[in-house]
């Protein structure tokens, strides 16, 4: 990026400042990538940030902290923890500066407006799809990111609704810390347990993936879905090692977000939320995925 | 016997007062009685049944041989360990100390054998160490009460050291005199010293031995533990040895003699104490010239022959300790030139200067010498751990072993267990440990600094006859000694230091202590200072 | 490892000793100040009032808790569950005051109690259990209590908490946030403790020599189970801070807060191996991490690249200290 | 801090010693076995052939890796960069075999190659520079390793490596899984570095006392250096069996990995203080971690509940060990 010091004097040039929760996956480089296109779209400055984990409250919130004191345009924000970036977001309402946001939504009644769909929906979306095929009474291993992880948090909670919603079960819940090998472990030991079960759901495609791994090494078949459609997972769809994920269209997400600051900036109406929708991607729609 | 630690540092203050003023009267003739005391370690019995008493402002002399078993003694005294069996009485009451803080608080404390200097604090603090002074107002340390008094007793020890510098950065002579001066600043009725001269040279120790008397006039007990004899000789009102853990007896001092004491302690009589090399004064082996250190060594200039004992005289600081390390490159030199056997050599490690055949003895064996966690076998075999290797890699554990097996006979090692942890050791057997380390390397020129600090006077023979063995053998080697007698008696020429630098050669055929000291004080009677 | 340059330890002494003193606290200040020269040309943004109190305020939690650590790190020791004490402590804090809607006061005792509490058990499993480092007390408490937030919340944050609680870690004083207040006053009484008490000395003493501390009636125990103790109760304080500052306890609060407060210490000048480090120092430490997240913030650095930076710098900070303490010593000699 | 039982320190001498070393190994053995025990009667699938081999697969990772970890830790040092070693130098392999389609051979090389120069750029940083502690130097190294591994990835994973590559970490011979046979020939090849090597054993020496080390010709930067570079090429072995068994590599696999590592070491007996700890106990203290977390997935052991009870059982797992020390030196004297 290019130093703003020149910047300073001339007339206002705009900059939008996207914080999203970390920038160590290809969900979130996927909302950058959406995010930087709309910028070079409308001809505005976007910078991406993010903390090095998604559990880094406290190091989202100086980041945010940071870009009002950088006296950004419109700030874009997916929040880490909703509850806790309301007292920043004051902050930032006092500097005059407009906060989209993206992804997770906080009940903040000053944000302009919220783009995305919710991991509640998602996760809900993907236990709904586990009734289209499995049995009533089937059971579903569950494989989440970091507890506590309010993201991870809803997109559990989602998925046992929609379990729920079509007469199937959770057999357990566990943390594989959203990671590969993690998931390996722990469903090979849930696998040595004999313990009944016919799917698992895993919080992102890291597990996913590494949940379809130790099954294939264990010669099990299984309905394994993940989250977020990176594309080694769109790979492995193709390939039949992963039955489907959820897709909640992160490059929209980012695209989106930022449109929709640069309108608020040049003072144009924008609505109070935009759906950027979500789909659960399987073997049937996987070709199309790829191409794009 | 609870102390309640939170107000003991107030109550200390008290207690000095209280003290004052009891010091004439007393309930017994005896401060403590020991009964039967009994102390095993895992394979050792290290006391067995020993009894003594202290009587009040007496002088008590400990001796014995390394590993007889007078350090665990005093330790027993002080709390730091606890007898198996016995009893002791402390003015009369039945007593058991379960840590120094307990014994301190009836007014004992010691200077142990292995200094306990927290080398991070300053000399104050180190002086006054658990027993600080605050200020009336919020309770907050006193510096300035405390300087002002570190400093006295200090002065009264004959140094005027910068008390507000940490402990560090005096050397071991220094730090040993810290240490008095934490136990004579205590004002308590019995100071237990264990070796308190072994890093103290002639001086000094007068300096000392005066502070003991000045204790006793003012009815304060001492017990004192020292291998040199003359010093136990010149101050001791009673004397008791220990063997191998039992008391062999405590007699008068007018009953005592030198040829009595070590006949009690080794149970034989000496026949030579310092036994002379027959070799012949050969090629030089090494040459020094012109080698200066920035604030610590100035034009030092020597040879070294071969089949040559040269020793080292000096005082505590004079630049003796820090011209062996510049020489064997374990610190950096600004400037000079180093031969080898006619060959000038560059040496910026000790690995270098061992490379080209050198051994250095550190004077401080626990922080330099020992790796003390490790067993005698890892330590002695360290420097020359190659020469075991097969194929140029593998350790032959068995050739290790028969050739520690055979250095700790040769040396004497008690107890004769190889796979001992050095720390468990006694202070002289430990000093063996570290000479049996520099034996295995395959050196010529050998750098002894104060070898037989600690050792007893039967092994001190024996390292003797080792460095004559070295020396017949076709080795180089100096001897830095802090005890006159001990240079005089076994080096062929003496050097003396003196801040720094050489002020003195002497043939040691011609030389009397007095010009030795002449020479170490730089030609005038100064009070030294610290430079 | 490497035996370090003989130094006076912090307390008035001559005026010679205090001059070094005075230099000895430069050596991290440079690195500090140099950072800061760099940034204020970088960005417009940096040298602005407004941001350094934003500094001031970021860095608070940290110097909370690294002035805890210090403590632990001058016996030898570490204290690896300061993290997960924020977390526990804070989450029980808001269970009382948001859940069961008891009065703040009744709170923020609970979370310095608790804070308290974990701290003085990792003191006396350390020491009373005779553990063999208090890395395996504190890893055992860190995975405890981090377990328990989790299952005291069921794994969700507790917001809304009443102002009263956030005025340390939100409000301001004037410009000044209330948060950087507290801890100029914590690190002023940190430099009293450590320098003119008995304890402060013998924690020091410990770090050095712990036999000889032992040998001088000093009950080595007592004194590190004080040391953790203090530590816990940093923690939660660094916690009432966060609070304040995110408006909500969860149970993932200070995951890594460790890694900072020691680098903080380290990069502030004390040792590993014990008895050297002083207070100001780590708080010039604890700013000299503040100042490079916020300046790389500023510039708009990658994530991963702020992370390349992050451990560059704290290489090169500790490195600047190496050679003025280098430099010092042959001035000296 | 607290000193600990004397003990004779390990390498094969008289009969008398081997059993004592023997008695002095079964110490964490006994809490594996008791841990194995609670689990046998808890789980009716714990003590089966397939499960066993399952734990052993699953210790390989932080075997491979705390063996390396030992090495820092006897020189009273520690290696935080181990995770991020793993990450950098397998998404590079990655990069090469996967993306430019090299050949597998030079893949591991270049695997293996990276751990290598990272563990040796640890190892210059600490001596040459003269660092104060290695925390500071391989703290530095985790976070320059985590960044550029996300950058060159642009932190998406890398999959489909070939088969050859994946042997190490996935394939068995009989139903013994290579990754274990792996471990028990890097530790049976430690075990001789260690007791019957020069180096070896002045790795003991350099943690036991530098000075005197320095002092006995040994030069102890050179130690440190092999030290640091052989703790990096076991982090990129332990990376090359993590590929195998999840047949990808990610910028963020190895996350943590350094807390596990220096858990095993502490609980196998290894001292903070250097100069003690031995390859078996290590091992050891690495299966007691694989069977606590196997058996508490078995049991279906809630998440928060697990993190609780690997805090307890790691005190634990030191105690027992700290006991029977104690009742040793009761019984020989
Ligand atoms: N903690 C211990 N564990 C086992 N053995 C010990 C321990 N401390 C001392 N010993 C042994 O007890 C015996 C007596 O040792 P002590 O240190 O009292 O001897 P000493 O008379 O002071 O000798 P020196 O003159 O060499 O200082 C020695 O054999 C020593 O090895
Ligand atoms: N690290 C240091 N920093 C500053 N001065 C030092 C240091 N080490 C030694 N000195 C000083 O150098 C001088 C020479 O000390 P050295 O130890 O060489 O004397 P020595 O003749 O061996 O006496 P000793 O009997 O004490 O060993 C002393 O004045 C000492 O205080
Ligand atoms: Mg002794
Ligand atoms: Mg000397």
């Amino acid at each position: 990026g290019s130093t703003q010091t020149q910047t300073q004097k001339e007339p206002e040039k705009i900059k939008i400042g996207v914080v999203v929760k970390a920038l160590n996956s290809d969900f979130w480089k996927t909302v950058e990538a959406g995010a930087k296109a709309a910028g070079e779209k409308y001809g505005v400055e976007v910078k991406v940030l993010g903390p090095n984990t998604e559990t880094d409250v406290t190091g989202q919130i100086s980041l945010i902290e940071d870009q009002v004191t950088r006296k950004v345009s419109a700030l874009v924000v997916a929040p880490s923890q909703a509850a806790s970036t309301i007292p920043v977001f004051n902050r930032a309402k006092e500097a005059k500066i407009p906060v989209i946001l993206a992804d997770t939504d906080v009940a903040w009644d000053d944000k302009v407006s919220f783009v995305g769909t919710g991991n509640f929906n998602a996760g809900k979306l993907a236990g709904e799809y586990f009734g289209k095929k499995l049995p009533k009474g089937s059971k579903i291993v569950i494989l989440r990111g970091a507890l506590g992880d309010p993201t991870h948090d809803e997109r559990v909670n989602g998925c046992i609704e929609g379990l729920k919603s079509v007469g199937l079960e959770v057999a357990v819940t566990q943390p594989a810390n959203s990671e590969r090998a993690m998931a390996v472990t722990v469903i090979e030991n849930i696998l040595q347990s004999k313990q009944e079960f016919a799917g698992v759901f895993t919080t992102n495609d890291e597990m996913g993936l590494g949940a379809a791994k130790a099954l294939e090494d264990a010669g099990k078949k299984m309905i394994v879905v993940g989250f977020d459609g990176s594309p080694d997972s769109l790979a492995a769809i193709s390939a039949g090692k992963l039955d489907a994920f959820v897709a909640q269209n992160p490059y929209n997400i980012g695209f989106k977000s930022v449109e929709a600051a640069v309108k608020v900036v040049k003072g144009e109406a924008i609505e109070k939320r935009i759906d950027t929708g979500t789909e659960i991607v399987n073997a049937e729609n996987v070709n199309e995925k790829v191409k794009k | 016997m609870k102390v309640s630690t939170g107000t003991a540092d107030m109550k200390y203050v008290t207690a000095i007062k209280a003290f004052d003023v009891s010091g004439g009267l007393c309930m017994s003739e005896y401060f403590l009685s020991l009964k039967g005391i009994c102390k095993r370690f895992p394979g050792v019995n290290a006391l067995t049944d020993v009894s003594l008493d202290i009587k009040n402002g007496e002088i008590h002399a400990l001796c014995g041989e390394n590993g007889a078993g007078k350090s665990t003694f005093i330790k027993i005294l002080t709390g730091v360990y606890q007898s198996n069996d016995g009893e002791m009485l402390c003015e009369g009451k039945i007593v058991r100390f379960n840590n120094t803080k307990e014994s301190f608080s009836l007014g004992i404390t010691a200077i142990y054998q292995e200094l306990s200097i927290l080398p991070n604090l300053t000399v104050t603090e180190n002086i006054f160490l658990g027993r600080e002074l605050r200020t009336s107002g919020f309770g907050l340390l006193d510096y300035r009460k405390m300087n002002h008094l570190a400093k006295t007793a200090l002065l009264e020890l004959g140094i005027d050291i910068d008390v507000t510098k940490t402990a560090s950065e005096y050397t071991m002579g220094y730090q040993q005199m810290i240490e008095i001066a934490r136990a004579l600043i205590a004002n308590v009725k019995l100071i237990i010293m264990d070796e308190p001269t072994s890093s103290l040279s002639g001086r000094e120790v007068d300096v000392l031995l005066k502070n003991i008397h000045k204790l006793k006039e003012k009815g304060i007990a001492v017990i004192y533990i020292s291998h040199r004899l003359e010093e136990v000789l010149a101050i001791a009102d009673r004397i008791t040895v220990i063997r191998d853990g039992c008391k062999i007896g405590t007699m008068e001092r007018s009953e005592a003699d030198e040829e009595k004491i070590i006949r009690l302690m080794v149970g034989r009589t000496l026949e030579e104490k310092f036994p002379r090399h027959q070799a012949q004064k050969g090629d030089i082996a090494l040459r020094v010239r012109n080698l200066n250190q920035r604030g610590r060594l100035k034009d030092i200039s020597f040879d070294l022959h071969k089949g040559e004992v040269i020793g080292f005289a000096g005082l505590v600081g004079a630049g003796r300790t820090e011209l062996a390390r510049a020489i064997f490159g374990a610190d950096k030199i600004d400037g000079g030139i180093i031969e080898i056997f006619g060959k000038e050599v560059k040496i910026n490690s000790p690995k270098d200067a061992i490379h080209h055949g050198m051994a250095f003895l550190t004077e401080d064996r626990k922080g330099q010498g020992l790796i003390l966690m490790h067993d005698i076998i890892v330590n002695s075999t360290l420097t020359g751990l190659k020469k075991f290797c097969k194929f140029g890699y593998f350790i032959d554990q068995k050739m290790v072993v028969a050739e520690v097996d055979e250095m700790m006979r040769e040396l004497q090692i008690h107890p004769a267990i190889p796979k001992m942890t050095t720390r468990l050791l006694s202070g002289g057997n430990q000093q063996k440990v570290v000479i049996a380390k520099w034996l295995c390397s395959k050196a010529k020129i050998f750098i002894f600094d104060e070898p037989t600090r600690g050792i007893d006077v039967g092994a001190k023979v024996e390292v003797y006859n080792l460095i004559n063995r070295l020396v017949n053998e076709g080795a180089a080697v100096i001897v830095i000694s802090s005890e006159l007698p001990e240079v005089m008696g076994i080096s062929d020429r003496i050097l003396v230091m003196n801040s720094g630098k050489i002020t003195g050669e002497f043939s040691c055929l011609e030389v009397t202590p007095e010009e030795i000291l002449k020479a170490a004080t730089g030609g005038i009677n100064h009070e030294y200072k610290h430079a | 490892m490497n035996t370090s340059t003989p130094e006076v330890q912090g307390h008035g002494g001559t005026q010679k000793t205090q001059f070094r003193q005075l230099i000895k606290k430069m050596g991290s200040l440079i690195g500090l100040i140099g950072l800061s020269l760099i940034l204020t040309f970088a960005s417009p943004y940096f040298l602005t009032m407004d941001n350094i109190m934003n500094v001031a305020r970021q860095s608070a939690i940290n110097s909370l808790i690294a002035i805890g650590m210090l403590l632990a790190i001058l016996t030898a020791g570490i204290d690896l569950s300061v993290g997960s004490i924020l977390a526990l402590s804070t989450v029980m804090m808001g269970i009382v005051v948001v859940k069961m809607g008891m009065s703040p006061i009744i709170g923020v005792a609970v979370c310095l109690g608790i804070g308290l509490l974990l701290g003085w058990l990792n003191g006396m499993m350390l020491t009373k259990m005779s553990l063999p480092h208090p890395f395996i007390s504190t890893l055992g408490t860190m995975n405890v209590a981090r377990g328990l937030a989790l299952i005291v919340t069921a794994a969700s944050p507790i917001s809304n908490f009443p102002t009263s609680i956030q005025f340390l870690g939100a409000a301001f004083i004037g410009p000044i946030p209330v948060s950087f207040i507290l801890v100029l006053v914590v690190y002023a009484a940190f430099h009293v403790f450590l320098n003119y008490t008995t304890v402060g000395r013998y924690i020091y003493a410990v770090g050095g020599n712990p036999e000889a501390t032992r040998l001088s009636g000093i009950s080595i125990d007592r004194v590190l189970i004080i040391v953790y103790t203090i530590s816990g109760l940093m923690a939660a304080l660094g916690g009432l801070v966060l609070v304040g500052r995110v408006n909500s306890a969860y149970p993932l609060a200070g995951l890594g807060y460790e890694f900072d407060a020691i680098a903080a210490c380290i990069i502030g000048g004390a040792s590993f191996m014990g008895g050297e480090g002083t207070v100001w120092g780590t708080l010039i430490g604890s700013m000299i991490m503040a100042v490079l997240r916020n300046g790389l913030n500023l510039l708009s650095v990658s994530a991963e690249m702020q992370t390349v930076a992050i451990g560059i710098v704290i290489i090169l900070a500790v490195y600047i200290d190496v050679l003025r303490h280098k430099a010092a010593a042959r001035v000296k000699a």
